[in-house]
C-alpha cells in the first residue's frame, strides 16, 4: 500500500492570503463563460414556471410535482451541504480545512430555494382533515413550514458569514472597486483578530452549527412529511423522514466533493486541495452508500412482510409498479454503483474517482426526490368536501406514473442551473478556499524525524 | 375415482344475527378436539384456552347512561376461532414451519415440530392462538371422555382451531370407500355441529351450491378485521339490528 | 520558543514495565474487595439459575405471561443485552476507524462487555421458549429428514445474525489479545505459563506481525460494524414485521433500535470503565478525558435517539387509528405503566442529557456512572414499554386486552442474567488484560508535543 | 554449515536503531534479522523493510464463499421444502438476501482472521531465540547467520549499547 502523506503547504501565512484572494478576486474567460451559461439555464426554468403557471394556476397541486422534486433535490443537496463542514468541524478533523467553505458556500443557495418554497405556500392544503404530524393544528404546515424553510435560509446564510468573516475582513482590505465596495458595506464587524474576538468566532460557530443541524433535520422530517407522505393516503412511515435526512447527508458530501473538484480543476486552488480531501470524504461516502441501503431496506421489509392492502399499495405505487424505473436509477446510482466504485481504496485515493461516484450519487438522489414527490403529488386531494371528516384511509388503486412534460424538464433544469449560478458569483465574493482555517491547519502540522523513519505529527488541541 | 384431484377449500359462515351466545359451540369444541379444562385460576392468569369462544360487547353504553334507560345496554357476540386466513400472518413468522398452510385453505398446526416461540401468537390478529402454559390434566372422572383421534397436547406448544381436520379426513375417507364425492354438510365441525340456532355453517366455498356458499353470498357479509389484508376462509354476517329503522325514524 | 527538531521521549524499559505491572494487577494481585464482589454475584446468579431451573421443570406457567401478552420479561432481557453487546464491539471499531486516541484504555473492556452480555442475550431466547430442548430445530442440521428451518422467519434470521455477531467480535478480542497474551506468558511460570503461550501462539513481536496486528485492527472494524448494524436491525425486525401488534409494526424500527442500543450499550461501557477503575486502581489510564470524550458521544447519541423515538410516537399516532390510540394511552397514561414511562423519558433522556452539556458532569467518574447508569434503567423500561402495551392492545377487538405482571421467578431470572454478565466480566479480568496492554505502549509512543508560540499542545504521530 | 540465532537486547530504541545500523555495515542484509518489540512501532523505525502481504484478498475470498454457502442454504431449504407460508412466494428474496448478508460477512471475517493469522505466521510452534525482557520495554534484535558470522554479530550488538547478547543453545 502506498501512503498517502497529509498534505503539507509550504508556503508562508502571507502567501497564502494572497494566492488565495488574487484568485478569488478575478474573474477569467471560462468563469464568465460559466456564470451566463448557468444564468440562462435558471432563466429556462423561469420560463418553464411562468408556462406551468399560466397553464395550470395554483388552484392544484398536481402539475406541481417535477417543481417539487426540484425543490427538494436542493434541499436534500444544497441546503444539506453545510451539515459537512459543521461535522467535521465538531470532530476537529484537520483534513476537512480546504473543504470547509465550499459546504458552507452552499448556504447561498438558500435564496433560491426560498424563493422556491413562495409557490408553495400557495399550493400546500391545510392539515385539516389530513392524517399528518400537525393533527389539524390550525395555520399548519402553512405557517410552520413556511417558518421552518426560511429561518433555516437565514441560518444557512448567517453560518457562511460568520464562518468567512476573517477571510471577508482580509479580503476587504485586498479587493478594489465594486468588490471594495459591496465587501465594505458587509463587513460590519470591526475584525481585528483579537484573542477574544477568535473565542466569540469560535463559539457563535458551535452554536450556529448545532442550530443548523438541528433545524435541518426538523426541515427535512417536516417537508417529508407534509410534501410527501401527507398527501398519500394510508402512507404511514415513520423510517421516511429518517430516509430523507439521511440520503440528505449522503447528498450533502457529494455535492461539496462535486464543488471542490470543480474548485480544483477550474477554480485555481491546485495548490490547496489534494487528494486528501478527496481520500476522506470518500470514506465518509462508504458508510453513506451503505446506510442508504440500509435505510431504505428497513422500511421496505416492513412492508414487505405483511399483507396489509394499504402497504402493498404504497410499495407498488413508490416502487415497483407506477416508479419502477426512477426507483431503479435511485437506487443504482445512490448505492448500488457508488458502493462497488468507492470500496476500493486505490480508487478512493484518488481525485478523479470520489469526484465520479459523488457525481452519480447526486443523479441518484434527483431520480429518489422525483420518485417520491412527483408520484406525492400526482395523488388527488381526497378529503371530503368541507373537511369535516378525516381523508379515506387508504389507496384505492396505484396511480398511474406521472412522466415530465417541456415546462417539467425546465423547471429541473433551471433550479440545478439557479444552484451553480448563485454558488458562481458567491465566490468572487468570499473565497471557496478558507483561508483562515488553512492557516490554523498549517499550524498543527509538522514533519518529524523518528529513529530512522520521518513522521507526521499533528497537533491536538484540546 | 376424482376425490384425489378434487381439493375442497372449507370455510365457514358465521352469522351474528343467529348467535345467542349461548357457548354451546366452546363446550362441544372443548369436548371434541381434548382443549384442557379452564379453571378458575387459568381464568384469573389470563390464559384461557378455547379454541372457539364468544367475545361478548356491550353496545349503547353511553345512551343508557344519558336516558337513564338500562335497556338501552345491548349484548352483541361475536364467537371468534381460528380465521383460516390464506394470507396468514401468523405463519411466516414461525421458525421450525410448525404452522403452515394446505391446498384446502385451512392453517395447520403441527403439534410435534412447535417449539413454542409464541411468534405466532404476537401475529396474529384474532388471538386465537393459544399457548400450553401448564401441563394439561383431567381429572380422573373425564379421563376416558378424551377424543382418541386429537392429540393431547404437551406444555410448552401453541395450539388452536383445526377446523376439526380429524372429522374432514374421517368423513372424507368415509366417502372413498363408498366411492362418492363427500357431500355437502356431511362434515360438520364440533362447534357447528353443536350450534342450537345455525349459526355456524360450514362447507367446501369452492362447490357454488353449497350451504356455505349461498350464505356467504349474502351481502351482509364481512370479514374480521379487513384491513389487515389476511383473506380470512371465515366469513361473517353482520347482525340486523331490529331497531335500526326505528333509530333511522327518530334522528 | 523554538522547536528542536526533535521533540519527544522515548518510552523505556521502565515506562513499559510499570504499564505492564498496572495492567496485569488484576490478574495477579487481586484486591479482596475482588473476590467479595465475584462471591455475591456468583450467589444472585445461582438464584437466577434456580429460578430457570424451576421453571424448566414446571413450564411457562410459572411466569407472569398470559394470552395475548405473550412475549414480556425475557424478550425485553433479550433486546436489552443485546443492546449492550452493541456498543461494545461499535464503540471501539468506530474509535480504532477514526483513530481516536483516547479510545485506547476503553476497547478491551467495551468488547468484553460486548461478548458477555451476547451470551446472556443468547440465553433468553431459550428460557422464553416454551420447548427450549428444541432449539436445534431453528437450525438446518436436519438432513436425515430434510426438515428445515423457515427462512422467512425473523426467528431465523436472528441466530444467523447473532451467530455471526458473536464469533466475530470473540475472535476479535482474541487477534487484539494475541500481544497482550505474550506478555502475560513472559511474566508467568509453570503450568500458567504453558497456558498463556499455548493462546499466544508464539507471538514475538517482530514488525510484520505488529503490522497486521494494526490491519487486523481497522479492517475487522470495519467488517464487524456492518455486522453490528445488523444484528439488531435484525432484532428489531422480530417486532417489525409484526403487521398485527401496532405497536410493533413500525419502519422505523431498525435505526431506532440500533441507536438506542448504542445509546445504553456507549452508558453501560462508561459505567464498567467506572467500575474497572475503582476496583483495578487504574487511575492512571482512565482519565477524566476518556469519559469526557464518551459523555460527549453519548450527548449526540442521545439526542439521535430522542429523534428516532419522537419520529416512532409521531408516526405511530399519525394515522389516528382506534387501537393506535388505545395502545399509546395505556403505554403513557395508564397507570401503572404511566409512571414507568415517566421514569423512562427521564432516566433515559431527560436527566443524563442536559447533564452532560456540562464539562464538570463529564469529567465527574461520579456523575457520569450515575448518569449512564440511569441511561440504562430507562432503556431497559423502553423496551418494557414497547413490548408489553403494544401486545396488551393487540389490535380493535378489546375483549382479548390484558395487562401484565411479572412473576417472581421472571424477575430473579432477570436479576440473575445482570450478575452473570458481571461475574463473567470480572472473572475475565481475572484471566486476560482488560485493557490492552500493547495499545497503551503504543499510544506513549505515539505521544507527542508540538509548540505554537507560547503553548505547548498534545500531539501525535500519524501513519496515515 | 549450520545457521545460528543470536539476540542481542536494547534498554532503548535508539540504541537498536544504531545496532540495526552497525549490523548493516557489518555485512548483513536487513532481511536477516529481526526487531522484536513489546509493542508497535512506526512502520520504518528501525529501518526495516516489510514482505509483501496478501491479506486484504482474505476477505474477499471470505465473502464469496460465506455467500454461496448461505444462498446455497437458503434457497436450497426453501426450494427443498415446498411449503406455502403467509401467501409469500416459496422462494423469497428478502429473506434470502438477509442471511446471506450474514453468512457474506461470517465468512469475510472468518476469512480474515485466518488471514491475519496465516501472514502473521501464527501459531508458531517454538518461540526459538527469545527473551522475556522484550514484553517489558526491551528492545531485541533477533538474527540468524552463519555460526562463524555469530561473533562478529556479537561485537556489533555490544557496540551498540547492548544490554545483554544470548546466543541460540546458550543455558538461561
Amino acid at each position: 500500500m502506498s501512503r498517502v502523506e497529509p498534505q503539507i503547504i509550504t508556503k508562508s501565512n502571507q502567501e497564502v492570503t494572497r494566492e488565495i484572494l488574487a484568485i478569488t478576486h478575478t474573474m477569467g474567460p471560462g468563469y464568465k463563460k460559466a456564470v451566463v451559461f448557468f444564468g440562462l439555464l435558471l432563466l429556462l426554468g423561469i420560463i418553464g414556471f411562468i408556462i406551468r403557471a399560466v397553464d395550470a394556476g395554483f388552484n392544484d397541486f398536481r402539475p406541481w410535482g417535477y417543481f417539487m422534486a426540484g425543490y427538494a433535490f436542493l434541499l436534500t443537496t444544497a441546503s444539506t451541504a453545510p451539515l459537512f463542514s459543521i461535522s467535521q468541524r465538531m470532530v476537529h478533523s484537520h483534513w476537512r480545512r480546504p473543504m470547509a467553505r465550499a459546504s458552507e458556500m452552499f448556504g447561498v443557495v438558500g435564496v433560491l430555494s426560498t424563493l422556491m418554497f413562495i409557490p408553495m405556500i400557495a399550493l400546500l392544503p391545510s392539515s385539516a382533515g389530513r392524517r399528518s404530524i400537525w393533527f389539524e393544528w390550525p395555520g399548519t404546515p402553512l405557517y410552520s413550514d413556511t417558518l421552518a424553510v426560511v429561518f433555516l435560509a437565514v441560518l444557512g446564510i448567517v453560518l457562511l458569514y460568520v464562518a468567512a468573516l476573517p477571510d471577508l475582513a482580509v479580503s476587504r482590505l485586498h479587493a478594489t472597486g465594486t468588490r471594495r465596495k459591496i465587501l465594505d458595506r458587509i463587513v460590519i464587524v470591526n475584525w481585528k483578530g483579537t484573542e477574544r474576538q477568535w473565542a466569540v468566532h469560535r463559539a457563535s460557530l458551535r452554536v450556529l452549527g448545532a442550530l443548523y443541524f438541528l433545524f435541518l433535520v426538523l426541515v427535512h422530517t417536516i417537508i417529508a412529511s407534509d410534501f410527501a407522505e401527507a398527501l398519500v393516503p394510508g402512507w404511514k412511515d415513520a423510517i421516511f423522514p429518517a430516509f430523507h435526512v439521511l440520503s440528505g447527508f449522503q447528498s450533502a458530501v457529494a455535492s461539496t466533493v462535486v464543488a471542490l473538484f470543480l474548485l480544483y480543476k477550474f477554480g485555481g486552488y491546485k495548490d490547496y486541495i489534494a487528494v486528501d480531501q478527496f481520500w476522506a470524504a470518500s470514506k465518509l461516502l462508504l458508510p453513506l452508500c451503505l446506510l442508504w441501503m440500509y435505510f431504505w431496506f428497513s422500511g421496505f421489509i416492513v412492508y414487505w412482510y405483511g399483507r396489509q392492502p394499504v402497504e402493498q399499495t404504497i410499495l407498488r405505487t413508490f416502487m415497483f409498479e407506477a416508479y419502477l424505473v426512477p426507483f431503479l436509477l435511485g437506487v443504482m446510482l445512490s448505492f448500488v454503483v457508488p458502493f462497488l466504485i468507492v470500496m476500493w481504496n486505490f480508487v478512493r485515493k484518488t481525485i478523479l474517482g470520489p469526484t465520479i461516484v459523488a457525481t452519480l450519487i447526486l443523479f441518484g438522489a434527483l431520480f429518489d426526490r422525483i420518485r417520491i414527490y412527483v408520484a406525492s403529488f400526482s395523488i388527488a386531494d381526497m378529503r371530503p368536501d368541507g373537511l369535516t371528516s378525516l381523508e379515506p384511509e387508504a389507496l384505492s388503486a396505484v396511480p398511474r406514473a406521472v412522466l415530465p412534460g417541456a415546462p417539467d424538464v425546465m423547471m429541473i433544469l433551471g433550479t440545478i442551473g439557479g444552484a451553480i449560478f448563485l454558488y458562481l458569483l458567491a465566490i468572487k465574493l468570499i473565497p471557496p478556499v478558507s483561508i483562515w482555517e488553512i492557516k490554523e491547519g498549517m499550524l498543527y502540522r509538522r514533519r518529524r524525524k523518528y529513529l530512522k523513519t520521518e513522521i507526521m505529527v499533528m497537533g491536538k488541541p484540546e | 375415482m376424482t376425490t384425489q384431484a378434487h381439493h375442497a377449500k372449507w370455510t365457514m359462515v358465521v352469522d351474528s344475527d343467529r348467535c345467542t351466545g349461548c357457548q354451546a359451540c366452546v363446550v362441544a369444541c372443548q369436548a371434541e378436539n381434548n382443549v384442557p379444562i379452564n379453571t378458575a385460576d387459568i381464568y384469573r392468569q389470563k390464559r384461557v384456552m378455547e379454541w372457539i369462544r364468544i367475545e361478548r360487547y356491550w353496545e349503547g353504553i353511553e345512551e343508557a347512561e344519558a336516558t337513564g334507560d338500562p335497556s338501552k345496554v345491548k349484548a352483541r357476540f361475536l364467537p371468534v376461532l381460528c380465521q383460516h386466513c390464506e394470507n396468514a400472518p401468523c405463519e411466516p413468522v414461525c421458525p421450525v414451519f410448525a404452522t403452515y398452510h394446505n391446498n384446502e385453505g385451512l392453517n395447520i398446526q403441527v403439534y410435534n415440530r412447535c417449539v413454542g416461540t409464541r411468534f405466532c401468537a404476537n401475529n396474529c390478529p384474532y388471538n386465537v392462538r393459544m399457548f400450553n402454559f401448564w401441563e394439561p390434566v383431567w381429572p380422573e372422572s373425564l379421563q376416558n371422555q378424551l377424543n382418541p383421534d386429537v392429540t393431547v397436547r404437551s406444555r410448552g406448544i401453541m395450539e388452536k382451531c383445526t377446523y376439526c381436520v380429524q372429522r374432514i379426513r374421517r368423513t372424507e375417507l368415509t366417502a372413498k370407500k363408498e366411492g362418492r364425492l363427500p357431500a355437502d354438510g356431511e362434515m360438520q365441525p364440533a362447534c357447528v355441529q353443536a350450534c342450537p340456532t345455525d349459526a355456524l355453517v360450514f362447507g367446501d366455498i369452492k362447490d357454488p351450491e353449497s350451504k356455505v356458499s349461498r350464505k356467504a353470498a349474502n351481502e351482509r357479509r364481512y370479514r374480521l378485521l379487513e384491513v389487515q389484508g389476511t383473506e380470512p376462509n371465515l366469513v361473517y354476517l353482520k347482525k340486523v339490528d331490529p331497531h335500526y329503522v326505528e333509530r333511522e325514524h327518530n334522528e | 520558543m523554538h522547536e528542536p527538531a526533535v521533540l519527544r521521549r522515548h518510552t523505556t524499559p521502565e515506562i513499559d514495565r510499570r504499564i505492564n505491572d498496572d495492567l496485569t494487577s488484576s490478574m495477579f494481585k487481586t484486591p479482596s474487595r475482588y473476590w467479595m464482589l465475584v462471591g455475591f454475584l456468583a450467589l444472585v446468579t445461582a438464584m437466577g439459575a434456580g429460578a430457570a431451573g424451576y421453571m424448566f421443570v414446571n413450564g411457562l406457567g410459572v411466569t407472569g405471561l398470559n394470552r395475548p401478552v405473550m412475549w414480556a420479561f425475557f424478550i425485553t432481557n433479550f433486546v436489552f443485552w443485546i443492546g449492550i453487546s452493541h456498543a461494545g464491539v461499535m464503540l471501539s471499531a468506530i474509535l480504532r476507524l477514526s483513530q481516536a486516541e483516547w479510545r485506547r484504555p476503553a476497547t478491551r473492556a467495551a468488547e468484553v462487555v460486548t461478548i458477555f452480555s451476547l451470551l446472556l442475550a443468547l440465553t433468553m431466547p431459550l428460557m422464553h421458549m416454551g420447548r427450549p430442548w428444541r432449539f436445534l430445530w431453528i437450525f438446518p442440521w436436519d438432513f436425515a429428514r430434510s426438515i428445515w428451518p423457515n427462512v422467512r422467519s425473523p426467528l431465523v434470521w436472528d441466530p444467523a445474525a447473532i451467530g455471526t455477531y458473536l464469533t466475530s467480535s470473540i475472535l476479535f478480542v482474541y487477534v487484539a489479545l494475541i500481544p497482550d497474551l505474550a506478555v502475560a506468558r513472559d511474566r508467568t511460570k509453570g503450568i500458567v505459563k504453558a497456558g498463556y503461550s499455548l493462546l499466544a501462539m508464539g507471538w514475538r513481536g517482530y514488525p510484520m506481525q505488529w503490522r497486521l496486528q494494526m490491519i487486523a485492527g481497522i479492517l475487522l472494524s470495519a467488517l464487524i460494524l456492518p455486522v453490528f448494524v445488523s444484528v439488531h436491525s435484525i432484532v428489531s425486525w422480530d417486532f417489525a414485521v409484526t403487521q398485527s401488534v401496532e405497536g410493533f409494526h413500525s419502519t422505523i424500527f431498525a435505526p431506532y433500535f440500533v441507536i438506542g442500543a448504542v445509546h445504553s450499550g456507549v452508558s453501560a461501557v462508561v459505567t464498567a470503565l467506572i467500575i474497572f477503575r475503582y476496583i483495578f486502581h487504574w487511575e492512571r489510564y482512565i482519565l477524566p478525558k476518556t469519559i469526557d470524550n464518551l459523555g460527549r458521544l453519548l450527548l449526540v447519541v442521545a439526542t439521535a435517539w430522542f429523534f428516532f423515538l419522537a419520529l416512532e410516537i409521531l408516526f405511530g399516532l399519525y394515522a389516528r387509528e382506534n387501537s393506535e390510540l388505545a395502545l399509546r394511552t395505556l403505554q403513557i397514561f395508564r397507570w401503572p405503566y404511566s409512571l414507568l414511562f415517566l421514569i423512562f423519558i427521564i432516566a433515559a433522556y431527560g436527566f443524563p442529557a442536559p447533564m452532560w452539556l456540562f464539562k464538570g458532569v463529564r469529567r465527574s467518574f461520579f456523575w457520569m456512572a450515575i448518569t449512564t447508569i440511569s441511561v440504562n434503567i430507562g432503556m431497559w423500561l423502553e423496551r418494557f414499554l414497547i413490548i408489553v402495551p403494544s401486545l396488551a392492545r393487540k389490535q380493535a377487538l378489546s375483549f382479548n386486552w390484558s395487562t401484565y405482571h411479572p412473576s417472581v421467578i421472571e424477575i430473579l431470572i432477570i436479576i440473575g442474567g445482570f450478575s452473570f454478565v458481571a461475574m463473567l466480566v470480572l472473572l475475565f479480568a481475572k484471566v486476560f488484560p482488560l485493557i490492552p496492554i500493547y495499545d497503551i505502549k503504543e499510544g506513549e509512543i505515539l505521544k507527542d508535543e508540538i509548540i505554537i508560540g507560547k503553548k505547548r499542545i498534545p500531539a501525535v504521530m500519524r501513519e496515515e | 554449515m549450520a545457521n545460528k540465532q543470536i539476540l542481542g537486547l536494547f534498554g532503548d530504541a535508539e540504541r537498536a536503531a544504531l545496532a540495526t545500523d552497525r549490523l548493516q555495515d557489518a555485512g548483513f542484509d536487513n532481511k536477516s534479522y529481526q526487531v522484536l518489540t513489546g509493542s508497535p512501532y512506526p512502520e520504518g523505525a528501525f529501518g526495516e523493510e516489510l514482505p509483501k502481504h496478501r491479506l486484504y484478498a482474505w476477505p474477499f475470498i471470505g465473502a464469496a464463499c460465506g455467500l454461496a454457502v448461505a444462498i446455497l442454504i437458503t434457497a436450497g431449504t426453501q426450494i427443498s421444502y415446498p411449503v406455502v407460508t403467509g401467501g409469500k412466494p416459496i422462494l423469497a428474496i428478502p429473506p434470502i438476501a438477509i442471511i446471506s448478508y450474514e453468512g457474506t460477512m461470517l465468512g469475510a471475517i472468518l476469512f480474515t482472521i485466518l488471514g491475519i493469522l496465516f501472514e502473521s505466521r501464527l501459531p508458531r510452534p517454538f518461540l526459538g531465540l527469545y527473551d522475556t525482557r522484550i514484553t517489558e520495554g526491551y528492545i531485541g534484535i533477533a538474527l540468524t547467520c552463519p555460526e562463524e558470522r555469530l561473533a562478529a554479530a556479537d561485537l556489533a550488538f555490544r557496540q551498540s549499547g547492548a544490554e545483554d547478547v544470548k546466543h541460540e543453545g546458550q543455558p538461561e
